[in-house]
Parts: structure tokens; C-alpha cells; sequence
């Protein structure tokens, strides 16, 4: 929140170095624990994770993760949570897989018929979190459940009897809108670079990586989109006050419940974005899409310095905490640690990075 | 008459999906009332509860697979010594009978396990993943257990988690990591199966690396009859859930039971007959 | 003292008339039928005891309870506020005795909270950090508080520099009428002269307003009428020089008591 | 908090009614829920749930969730979580099967140091809480995922490969100490009760009810302890404080790192009792008991009325919370509905229950 | 004005010592070396500006700020309290200016809040709640509060009322030094003037009381000494009778001029 203008000068102020001004940013922590991370894996991993291809690998599932975590950052700023997310995958991949397949619709009409069932969905999560004064944590739950269990009916109607829906890739395939949602960018701009011997080739001359994988662009644009709303808008004010202080933002003309509801709405459309690119993706969609996918955001949100008490995060530090997580969980396959202790390294690496992040903080910002 | 399954499978779980449609053949060509009941998380503790409940309703017949046979033995007796008959699914085959069961009905996890692994040894693999989506899992784990007996050679266990994304950027990086394996054991053919096929193109491997996966797939079992990928282990677990019930309904009408054991599989589907499974897979039969 | 209209006064319409506003929290009875008005430049002091229920009165009139019964009147036209922005749209700002502010966010920040100034068109539309960091320096420079920066976050100020951050904001916003809950509990002796010439100020420029304290000689300072409360019910308002501070502070103190100090004190409290 | 103790009538004060003065309670809502859920399944159920038989089988999920629900609440009350419970069921039990089964210990040693390591566990969590100042969210989601991924490699280690730790049920026979943590309680009276006829038997003349399951016992002991504490001595009075507000209860003389050390302890010790029962009634442990536990004791106290943001609830509405709990999930069971629809049913229950709950607190005690 | 110790009061030798204490929030600095003393028996009025420093200091008097630089010593001996329980175990209490209240708890819980009574023993010891309902109550009643009942939430008391509690509960269990930071601040009348009333009271019966206030009137009421800060220093210490009222409120106010009110105001604000 340091708008960092200074207009006058003061002898109450001591001297700051420029590094300890930034790490009382949020997010600065979270890059920190980057930083340590990647320092780890250069030490242990195989050299291979950290090639183009390496990188594009682990960045994958950081990004279909982080668009969660940036929509679950913006929302856990705002005071509330949307544990749903995850069975939203589920169902809006459902919606758009029966849109596509079952009624044919082009992606014209698909894309926005689901973004916009997923909204209504949001706002009904918004709607009852207000208008009830229940906490967010118990009623999103139960959309947990709820969207969950009707994704696997859904799925049985749409399908007679299967778990699984598939012939998206066909039923898709040459609509003009594919390439937004699907597959790699830039494939010329890559092409060209194995040519030229920037980028890796296989044996057959073909690029090792055809391109980056849309999922990155998205997750970086709106990474950067809710950075300028939070700093820069009166809008991201108003979402750090209504998380800071519900009554007292409402108390000085906030309106809370706008703000709020349009939050709900934002991190069910996130998690639509992630449905119709893993669906389109993956050609077929399955009840157990997004399992667990809202805790995952919720974590990243916080390695990256949100409060789960609202009112203080950053959209970027959600990026770091997505990246460090993705690169925890892939990172494991290229060391040559026993894949037993999978989850006591993720554990480890996780606890690590945020002890890390925090001293750091605490060390350069001269807090006690 | 009425009838209760109780598995460790959750109704979302595409394998156990394929059980249930069984289940529900079964109760419709019997006529019988048929409920199917599975905790949400493999839970042994929350399965012998679901048992229980189901004792308490005193059914014409309770059909169970027995993933533990330690921590649901109390309740199966309990369900015996109430004169109910049971018929056990899936696992359990080897205390099936000491527990007081009529019969069982399936295939061994760590048998299949061992005949896929042999499969693969036999067709020249000799480094292998077996790619499980849910450590801790018994029965999954079993399979990669009974993978590693069969195959011979070495084996390493990589844990990743319901995700197609993760799960592709997982054995990419083993693959990446490791240019020695050769093959790749999935635990499921759509949530392991599926990626697997997609990382090892994304590593410029395709025809070099075999996979093999446990169950069936429509867009796994296409690449099976396009040649990427090797086989798909089929159990058959839709005799699974439709015989023991079909049994039973027998049984509570007639007093009629088979004399031993069915086994369900395993069932190895390859390039031959792929293709033909294909239809049955997508309405969830196979 | 009378309820009866003030002459002089009854020429200008209030801008605001609450008549038998009652208030209840389940079963706790916090008002129990008051009546009070502002009227365009006059300042109006609101006093009573501690628990009378002057925050909760001003509270229903700044939109943030609605009032159990009783009726609300701007510019004689009934209205209910549905919310703190309704009442606020309608040319009201309110210092609330709890401040209103976020303690994580900056003294910038929480000053604009809610109506933050804008520059750029279209998806460049953001908020002018720069103007309003030199809007709310210069507010609280002229109020007495020398800021360090307009950064700092609200939590770690004192708390006199928080409640100046409250005042300010409200007096650059009041519109037409201006509420302040005990405006100048944590002030330095500057800061409150500086509140007390504003209220003066404003009260000029032809804003209402309605001031809290539980400051006699404040209320005499810049009071023109004065409403006393007790124990949820009105005891009656009174003109500045129908009563003196004596009288004035014997009402504020629900007629009970008090200790015997008042000697060193000259009087008033 | 409410101490309905009236020292002097007050004007101020209008006429409440006895039953409005209840609901002030936080435990109150719960029960109004569990009423609800009851009614449902009276109507919808087979009639088989609500006899004795039927009762004890919802009742003993519900305790065992319930026993972690009662550890959780204090520490929210408190203004902590801990996520680690679930995985500290796995680890609790392999180290208890260890001990019994691969060490041969009798149970007098076991079950103390069971506990003894689990204390340890649970002031390491603390202790890092409250050292370092993060959030406990962060750091017990650190200990779920090792302390998952050390029993797991502990299993392998003690069982040569295998998941699944057996045999405990033959090692404990005839331990004098294990009726107090297994099986069922009174045998002696329900057999009794079967002969005059008080119980339903089975064919064969066995009492459908052997006992009440020992871990009701526990969970009914424990809900009132923890009830006398939180409400009758000074130690709940700073679980109050502690969460409340951290500053201002540290400030006042609490002390509040004690308090929030000993109810990590706390949580800890209630996995590791539940984890006691379950592997001493099931005879076995795997790597995933106890998985996702910790979310779903979170929700039970949420549901009894306990806020996430601490220093609100009660544990005995965690005890409603657990039984709504325990009695939505086994009660579909005894109802005709499809197994697919069963998280659907299962969110709706929960969202109906607690909207019911509020309904009617908010209605009987008149707030807005 | 002089730092040098007064005459008469030498020979009492202070309970706390406060020598050149500093302290650093990151890179602000709130005090620059700061020096204080209270003894047995007298009221010590700490005066100053907004944002002067004056919480600050009495925070790491009373165990919730490490200082910087300086030490502390009571009874003639260094100490170091590494939290708040250390410093009320030294016999200080401390009514803080956001008053450390538990907003969802009962007014008693928060009264007795670290200080508990108990009755009976081992494991049936427990909160004599019928007791501290009372004890509560009547020191509530004593300050000029009446209670609906000592069990309403103090979340929803009035400011004043809750400002109450805190100074209540600081005298019940003050042993040697109490601290008040702005005691008065939200208090109507008759609360404030028995609040100097028991400040008059516990000084004669031989407690060092520290007394915070912007309001000279109350600080010459019932101060021996005053000492003033400004900006993060101390001004010096003066003795009851060296110093005027109006003197002392040109050196709160930092030796900044002051808006042009004061007639009406009688001299002091
Ligand atoms: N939300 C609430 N619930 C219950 N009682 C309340 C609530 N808000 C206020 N009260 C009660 O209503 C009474 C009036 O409170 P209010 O805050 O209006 O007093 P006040 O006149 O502003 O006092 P002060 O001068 O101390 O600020 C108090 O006794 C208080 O306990
Ligand atoms: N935690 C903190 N972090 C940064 N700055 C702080 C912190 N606490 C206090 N300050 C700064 O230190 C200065 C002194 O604050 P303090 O609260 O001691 O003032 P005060 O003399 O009590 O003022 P008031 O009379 O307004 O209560 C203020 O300018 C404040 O902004
Ligand atoms: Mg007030
Ligand atoms: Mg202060």
C-alpha cells in the first residue's frame, strides 16, 4: 500500500536503503522465496529444468494455478474466500464441453454462454455470503460439494453413463478462437528460433519448445491487469478496504457489496478461464477436474504474502507463490531424492521458502 | 429384494464410475433395489462405518471389496453373524472366504499389477515409471507394487495429484530428467494415461517410450489402436459390480449361488482390439 | 430551556430533521424517541453522558443503522438511507467516533477511501496518487499535523494524527452538513483550536453542523444550538446565551453528581 | 461470552425472552441445525437410522470427527488453525502400530509416547507460529504435507514396502488398557438389554448394539471439558482473549504465546487420540487415514458456530457441528437417493442447515 | 523550566527510571532519547503534541515496546520486560489509549482479562464469575458508569463506556505505578471529574500515577510535575507552581502558533 511519494523531508525519518523500501512491498518476500527456490533446484536438479523446455514445463502448471491464485489473491484481499473454485473447473469444463460437443456451438457462443453461467454462479456465492452474514469459508464450501456433485451428474447425462467427456479437440478444431485458448503462441517466432539455434531442437529439427503455452500469457497478463486495478484504481482501493475493515469502508461510502460480489464473480471466471483451457487442452473433460485446486490457490495467494484476514496482499506476490509452488511440485522429478518423500520435500520447500521470505523481510526492514 | 454395495471407490473416480454402471445394469435386469455406497476419500475407517450402516438396514445381500482386510473385517462379520450374505468385489480375494463370503468376484490389484509389468518387461522395457496420482492410496499402491514384481527391472514411483497438467509436467520432467526410461506405468488411463501420451510427445519421444495404464480411456484406447501408446489393463470391473448383485438377487429368490471364485481379468486391451472398446469405454461399459 | 423553535432561526428550513428516532439492538434500548435538527450554517452541538446514545443517534442519520422508528427529513423530503454512501451522496460526512479507517492502508489511501480523484479516460481511468497525495498533506497541514509521508499507514499514527486524518477527510467532503462524534478527544491543544476555527469556517460557508464533545467550554466555543441527551431520550435543546456553561454541564451530566474536584477546575470540566 | 448473570434492572433494557437469551449463544444456531437435519432425515431415511443400532453407526463418525472438531475450535477460538491434524492421524498411528506391532510394546508405554511425540509435533507448529509470525495457516500446511510424506516413508520402513501397517488387533489382545480406547463400552448392559428386550437383536440373538463405541465416550468427555475451560476458568478466558484480539490480550497480561502453544498441543493430542482409536479398532493403519480430516473438523466447528477469525464459538458447538457432520454423510446411506447425487446432497445439507441456523438466531434474537 | 530534581522531592527516590530512551520503527524515528522518573505518591503529567511520542514512551514503560536504546529501572535496579505480564508483575497497570478490550467479550471477561479470581481448588478451580460481576460492576459504578449488566459484549459499548472499563480495571489492579494515556479523552463530565477524582484518590494512597492529557486544565488540577515532549524529545520537567497554564500550553503545543479562537475560550483549550 506505500505509494512510495515522499513531499517532504523530516528529521523523525531515518535513512532507508531503496532495498528495504521495496521489500516492504508484499510481494517482495515472494521473490525472495523464489530466489531460493531456483537457487535450490540449480544446485540439485538435473540441468534440464532449467532449459526453455524445462522452464516451459514447470511454468504450465504454475500458470493454470496461478490464474486461480491471482482471482483467490484479489478475493482473500477483499476479506473473503471462495473454496468452489476448484469444483467450478469441474463445471464450468462440463458446460463448455457439452456446449461444444453436445450442442455443437462454436467457441463465439460457448465461451461467453460459460463465463456467464460461471458468473451467475459467483454471484449467487456473493449474494448469499452477504445477504446472510455467513462466513464465505462455510457457504463456498458448500458449493464445493455442490458444484462437484453436479458436475458428475451432469457429466453421466451428457455422456450415458461415463466420468468423462470427450471430443472437444475435434468438435473445436479450425474455430478462429482456438488459438486464444489453446496450444502454444508465437510458434513462428520459435520455429524460427531453432532454425537460427536459439532455441533446442530435437533430432528431427523440429524446436524442442513449439511455442509458449498460452496458459503463461494469460497468467502473466492478468497478473499484471490485477496488479494496475489493486495500486492504481479506485476500485483496488476499495477492494483493500473492504477487506481491511468491513464496516469502516462501508462507514466512509465504500460500496462493500459490489465490491465483493464482483470478486466472487472474478474468481469463478478465473477458474472458468483454467476449465476451458485445460478442457480445450486436453480434448475431454472429467468429474475430477480442479480436485483440491482451491486449497492450492488459497496457499499460493498466501506464500505470496496475502492475509487471510484480508485487507493486504498483491496480485504479484500471488505470481511468485504460484511459481514457487508449481516449481516445488515439478521441481522433485528432476533431483535424484527418493520420490518417497515427495511430500515431506514439498512440506519442507514450502516451509523453507516462507521462513525465507519473512527473515529476509524482517532483516531489510528493520521490523522486530 | 434389496441390495447394498459398499467399495472404497468414489462415484467420480472414472473406474469405479464403470463398477457403479454395473451396479445399476444389475438392478435394473433384476428388478432388485440396489444401493451404492462409497466414502468420499479412500478412508478404511469411514468404509467399515458405510458397512455398518448398511447391516443396520438389514439387506437381502451386501456385496463389499475389501482394499483392508484388517480394519473392515470387524464390520463384514457383523454383517455375517447377522445372516446376511455377502459377496466380496474387487479386492480381498485372499480373506474373502475366512471373513464368511459367499464368493468373490475380481481381479487381484497387485496380479494385474504384475501381469501388466510382465506385459511390458516382455515387449524389451527395462526402465520404468509407475505414475501414481494418489500416494497412499492401498490399492493403488498395490498396483504399483505388483507393476514392480512383474517388470524385473528398475522401477521408480512418481507421485503427482488429480491433475492432467501436473501430471504431464510431472513425466515430462522424469522423462527430461531421465533418458534411460522406457516405459511408463499409469495408474489410470485418462488421468495418467492421456497426459502421459501428450508428455512424451512434448519430449520428442513418441514410439520410443512405451505406456501401458490401468483402465480404459476413449481417447486412451485411440492412441492404443494408433500405436503410441502399448495397452490398457482392463479388469472388467463392470462384472465387478454387475455379477455379485446379479448373485445375490439369485440367491435371496432362488438360493441359488455359484461354487467358486469369478475371475473378472486381468484383461490386456492392445492395438487389435482398441478400437472396437472404444464405443463401450466412452459410455462407461469398459 | 424549551423545545419550542428558536426565533430568528425559523426562517431557514433545516436541511435535516430526524423526529422520534428510536433505536433498539435486540433487547437493548439504545433511543428512545429523540428529535433533533440541523439547520444551514449553524453548528449544533449534540452533548450528554457517556452511553446517552449520542453516537447511535448520529449514526442512524449518517445511514449506517436504520433507525427502528422515526422519520428522516432532508430538505423536508423523507428519505432512508440504505447505506453510509446514501447518506453520504446526499451531502453528508460524518467523523465518526471509531475514525472509520483502515489501519493497514496509508493516511492517502484512506483519506480518498470511497471517493478517490481519477485521471485518464476509458481502461486508463486510475487514481491520481500524485494529487491526492498533496490534497491530504495540505488537509492535514492546515489542521496542525505535519505528516512524515503520505504513505505511512493509518495504524502505526498516534492517535490524534488519526483522528486529523478523519477530520480532514470529512471537512474536505462535507457538502451540506457536517457530523463530528467528539472530533477532538485526542487532541493536542493545536490540532483542537484548528477543529474549532474550521468548525467556525465551515459553519460560514453555510455547511450544518453537528458536533459532539463532552467539552463545555468547546460547545460554548462554537455552539449556536445545544441538544442535550440522557439515557436515550432528549432533555431539550437550547440557543447559545439561553444558557450558560454551568447550567449546560449539569444537564450533560444527567443531573447526577459529581466529584468533588471542581474548585481547581474553574467551573467546567 | 454471555454470563447471564443481572446484577441491576435497567430501564434501558427491554423484555427478552428466555429462548432469545439462548440463541445469543453461539452453540445455539447448531442445534437448531442438527434439529433440522434430524427432522430431514426422519422424514426421507429408512427407519432403520434412528434406531439405537442406527444411531450408534452415524454417531461413531461423528465422535471420531468430532474428537478433532473439539481441538479445533479451541485453537480458532484462539485465532489459530492447524492443518496438520489429518496428516498427524497417519503419523500418530503408523507410530503407535510401530510401536505395538514392530516393537512389540504394550500399550502402558505406546500410548504415552504416541502422545509424548505428538506434544513434540504440535509445539514444533507453535512454536515456528509464533516465533517467526506467520500465519499458522502457512506453517501447519507445511507439517500436513510432511508429516503425510514421513508416514508414508515411515510405513515402507516398518513394513518393507508396503503402505499399510497390520497385525495391531493380535498384538494388543488382552491388553488391560485397550477397552479404554477400543471397542465398546457396557457390554455387560446391552447384552443384559437384548435378553429383557430393551435391544434390537439380530436373528442369531446377539444385541444389535454390543456398547456404546468408546470414542462417543471420549467425544462427550471431551466437549464438556473443554466447555468447563472455556468457559469456567481463566485459561479459557485467555483462549477468548488470545484470539480476539492478540495485541490487546498480550497487552492486558495474557499469556498469550503460552495459551497458543498449549492449544497446538491440544489439537495435536486429539489427531493422535483418534488416531489411537481407529488404529486399535480397525487393526491397521495406511498413509491416508485421516486424509482431508482437518478440513472437515474445521467445517464442523465453523458449522457450530466457532469464526474463522478467532475468539468466537464454543465447543459445544462444535459437538452439534460434528453430528450435523457425521449425520449428513451417513445418512444418505439409509435414504433412496443415488450415490451420485451424494455431494450435491451433502453441500445442500450443509448450506441449509447453517442458513436454518442463522435464520433463526437472527430471528429470535431480533439483530439486523 | 529545569531538568534539574526538585526540591523536597529528592528524597523520595523514583519507582521508575526512564534514562535516554530511543526508539526506532524501522526507519522512523518516534523517540530520540527520552528521560523520565515517577516516585511514590505523585501524579507526573507527560504532555505534548499529536504524534509528539508520549504513547510510544509509557508502551515501553509498561513492557510492550523494547526500547531501542536507553534503560529502565525500577526500584533503582535495570530491568528489561519482555512482555506486558513482566511489567504488571512489577506492580505497573496501564490504561493504554486504545485500550486493549476485546470487543466480542463480556465487559467482565475483559475487566478481569490476565487476572482472573478463582475459586476452589486443583482441577474444580475456577473463574468466580459471580464475584467478578460484582467487583466489576460496582468499580464501574464508582467511575459514574451504571451497566446494563456486566455481561453486555464491550464491543457494543459507547466510547466513553468502554473507556471506562479500561480505567477501572487499571486502578483495581494498579500496585505501584499507574500509567494513563489519555484517561480523559472520551469521558462526558461527570466521568471525567471522577476519574481525577480516583487519580487524587490513588496518589495519596502511594501510587506513582503517569498521567497523559492535552488538556492543561486537568493536567494543573491534578499533576506535580508536568514534563512535555515534542518531536520524539523532551522539553524538560517543571514542578507544580513553576509553571503557568498558559506557558505549559505554548510548550504543548510545540511552540506553534495557534488558530485564532481563544477568546472565547478563556485562555486554555
Ligand atoms: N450494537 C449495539 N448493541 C448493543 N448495545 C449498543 C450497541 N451500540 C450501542 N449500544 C448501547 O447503546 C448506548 C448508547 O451508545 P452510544 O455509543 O450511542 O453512546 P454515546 O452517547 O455516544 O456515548 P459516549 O459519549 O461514551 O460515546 C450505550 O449504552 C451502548 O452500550
Ligand atoms: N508502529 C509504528 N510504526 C511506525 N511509526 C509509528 C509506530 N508507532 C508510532 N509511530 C509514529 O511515532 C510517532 C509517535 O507516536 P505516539 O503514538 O507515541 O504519539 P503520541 O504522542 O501518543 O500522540 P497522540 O497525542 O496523538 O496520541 C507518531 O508520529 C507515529 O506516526
Ligand atoms: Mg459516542
Ligand atoms: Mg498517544
Amino acid at each position: 500500500m506505500a505509494d512510495t511519494t515522499h513531499i517532504a523531508k523530516d528529521e523523525r525519518i531515518g535513512t532507508e536503503s531503496f532495498v528495504s523500501r521495496l521489500m516492504k512491498r508484499p510481494e517482495l518476500g515472494a521473490i525472495a522465496g523464489a530466489i531460493l527456490v531456483t537457487l535450490f533446484f540449480l544446485f540439485t536438479a538435473d540441468g534440464a529444468m532449467f532449459t526453455l523446455s524445462g522452464v516451459m514445463n514447470f511454468m504450465t502448471p504454475a500458470a493454470q494455478l496461478g490464474i486461480l491464485a491471482i482471482g483467490a489473491a484479489l478475493l482473500m484481499i477483499g476479506g473473503e474466500f471462495d473454496l468452489s473454485i476448484g469444483s467450478m473447473i469441474a463445471f464450468a469444463g462440463l458446460i463448455f464441453a457439452a456446449c461444444v460437443v453436445t450442442l455443437g456451438l462454436p467457441l463465439i457462443i460457448a465461451i461467453p454462454a460459460t463465463f456467464a453461467l460461471a458468473a451467475l454462479a459467483g454471484t449467487l456465492n456473493g449474494a448469499i455470503v452477504l445477504k446472510t452474514g455467513l462466513p464465505s469459508f462455510i457457504v463456498t464450501l458448500a458449493f464445493l460439494f455442490i458444484l462437484r456433485g453436479i458436475s458428475l451428474v451432469g457429466l453421466k447425462l451428457a455422456t450415458d453413463g461415463s466420468t468423462q467427456l470427450r471430443g472437444v479437440r475435434d468438435a473445436v478444431e479450425g474455430d478462429f478462437l482456438r488459438p486464444l485458448f489453446s496450444g502454444d503462441a508465437f510458434p513462428g517466432l520459435f520455429a524460427w528460433g531453432a532454425q537460427v539455434g536459439i532455441v533446442e531442437t530435437f533430432a528431427n529439427g523440429s524446436p524442442k519448445v513449439p511455442g509458449i503455452p498460452v496458459e503463461i500469457l494469460w497468467f502473466i497478463a492478468l497478473t499484471l491487469a490485477a496488479t494496475w486495478v489493486l495500486l492504481r484504481t479506485p476500485y483496488g482501493n476499495w477492494i483493500f478496504a473492504s477487506g481491511g475493515d468491513r464496516a469502516a469502508a462501508s462507514n466512509s461510502g465504500v460500496p462493500v457489496r459490489r465490491v465483493k460480489i464482483s470478486l466472487f464473480v472474478l474468481t469463478a471466471c478465473c477458474a472458468t478461464l483454467v476449465a476451458i483451457i485445460t478442457v480445450l487442452d486436453a480434448g475431454s473433460t472429467d468429474a475430477r477436474r480442479g480436485f483440491m485446486k482451491e486449497f492450492e490457490a488459497i496457499i499460493a495467494a498466501v506464500i505470496g504474502g496475502c492475509l487471510l484476514t484480508g485487507g493486504y496482499g498483491s496480485a504479484i506476490g500471488a505470481f511468485f507463490g504460484s511459481i514457487i509452488f508449481g516449481m516445488v511440485v515439478i521441481g522433485l522429478s528432476y533431483t535424484d531424492f527418493d520420490q518417497d518423500w515427495f511430500q515431506v520435500f514439498l512440506g519442507g520447500m514450502l516451509l523453507i521458502a516462507v521462513l525465507f521470505n519473512n527473515y529476509i523481510r524482517k532483516r531489510v526492514t528493520g521490523e522486530r | 429384494q434389496n441390495i447394498v454395495v459398499v467399495t472404497h471407490g468414489q462415484a467420480n473416480d472414472p473406474f469405479w464410475s464403470v463398477v457403479k454402471n454395473g451396479v445399476d445394469k444389475a438392478a435394473a435386469d433384476t428388478g432388485a433395489t440396489v444401493e451404492y455406497r462409497a466414502p468420499e476419500t479412500f478412508d478404511m475407517v469411514a468404509m467399515s462405518q458405510l458397512i455398518d450402516a448398511a447391516v443396520n438396514q438389514e439387506p437381502d445381500g451386501l456385496v463389499v471389496s475389501i482394499p483392508d482386510a484388517d480394519a473392515l473385517r470387524p464390520a463384514i462379520e457383523r454383517a455375517v453373524a447377522a445372516g446376511i450374505p455377502v459377496i466380496s468385489m474387487n479386492s480381498g480375494s485372499d480373506v474373502s472366504a475366512d471373513f464368511g463370503a459367499l464368493l468373490h468376484v475380481g481381479q487381484d490389484e497387485f496380479d494385474a499389477g504384475r501381469i501388466a509389468g510382465e506385459a511390458l518387461a516382455e515387449m524389451g522395457g527395462t526402465t520404468a515409471i509407475c505414475v501414481n496420482q494418489e500416494v497412499g492410496n492401498v490399492s493403488l499402491d498395490l498396483r504399483c507394487e505388483g507393476f514392480t514384481e512383474g517388470f524385473g527391472g528398475t522401477v521408480e514411483v512418481v507421485p503427482t495429484a488429480n491433475d492432467p497438467a501436473q501430471v504431464e509436467a510431472t513425466v515430462t520432467a522424469a522423462l527430461q530428467s531421465n533418458p534411460e526410461i522406457d516405459t511408463i506405468m499409469g495408474l489410470g488411463a485418462a488421468l495418467v494415461g492421456e497426459p502421459s501420451i501428450a508428455a512424451v510427445e512434448a519430449v520428442g519421444r513418441a514410439g520410443e517410450v512405451m505406456i501401458g495404464t490401468f483402465d480404459l480411456s476413449p481417447g486412451f484406447l485411440e492412441a492404443v489402436s494408433a500405436g503410441t501408446a502399448a495397452f490398457g489393463i482392463d479388469q472388467q470391473q463392470y462384472l465387478q459390480g454387475y455379477l455379485p448383485v446379479v448373485f445375490l438377487a439369485m440367491n435371496a429368490n432362488f438360493g441359488l449361488v455359484p461354487g467358486g471364485n469369478v475371475p473378472s481379468g486381468p484383461n490386456l486391451v492392445t492395438q487389435d482390439e482398441a478400437a472396437m472398446v472404444v464405443e463401450l469405454s466412452a459410455q462407461g461399459i469398459r | 430551556m424549551t423545545t419550542a423553535p428558536i426565533i430568528g432561526m425559523t426562517d431557514v428550513p433545516p436541511i435535516i430533521e430526524m423526529s422520534d428516532i428510536e433505536k433498539h439492538f435486540g433487547n437493548i434500548i439504545a433511543l428512545a424517541g429523540v428529535s433533533f435538527d440541523v439547520r444551514a450554517g449553524e453548528c449544533h452541538c449534540l452533548l450528554g453522558d457517556n452511553g446517552a446514545g449520542k453516537s447511535t443517534f448520529i449514526k442512524t442519520m449518517s445511514g449506517v443503522h436504520k433507525p427502528t422508528k422515526g422519520t428522516i427529513r432532508v430538505n423536508g423530503a423523507p428519505v432512508t438511507f440504505g447505506s453510509p454512501r446514501d447518506a453520504m451522496e446526499a451531502g453528508i460526512a460524518t467523523v465518526f467516533q471509531d475514525l472509520a479507517m483502515i489501519p493497514l492502508m496509508s493516511v492517502t489511501r484512506n483519506f480518498f477511501m470511497g471517493r478517490e480523484p481519477t485521471k485518464g479516460r476509458g481502461p486508463f481511468r486510475r487514481m491520481d496518487i500524485k494529487a491526492a497525495n498533496a490534497t491530504c498533506v495540505a488537509a492535514m497541514r492546515s489542521m496542525g499535523i505535519n505528516l512524515r509521508g503520505p504513505d505511512q499507514a493509518v495504524g502505526t499514527l498516534s492517535g490524534g494524527e488519526r483522528q486529523t486524518v478523519a477530520i480532514a477527510r470529512a471537512v474536505h467532503f462535507g457538502a451540506k452538513v457536517l457530523i463530528l462524534d467528539e472530533p477532538t478527544s485526542a487532541l493536542g491543544v493545536r490540532q483542537t483550536s484548528n477543529v474549532l476555527a474550521t468548525i467556525d469556517r465551515v459553519r460560514k460557508q453555510g455547511v450544518g453542523v453537528v458536533f459532539i464533545t463532552h467539552n463545555v467550554r468547546h460547545a460554548m466555543a462554537v455552539g449556536d444550538r445545544f441538544t442535550v441527551l440522557n439515557r436515550g431520550r432528549t432533555l431539550g435543546t437550547a440557543a447559545r446565551g439561553d444558557i450558560t456553561a454551568e447550567a449546560l454541564q449539569d444537564m450533560m451530566a444527567g443531573g447526577q453528581d459529581m466529584a468533588l474536584l471542581e474548585g481547581s477546575l474553574g467551573g467546567t470540566v
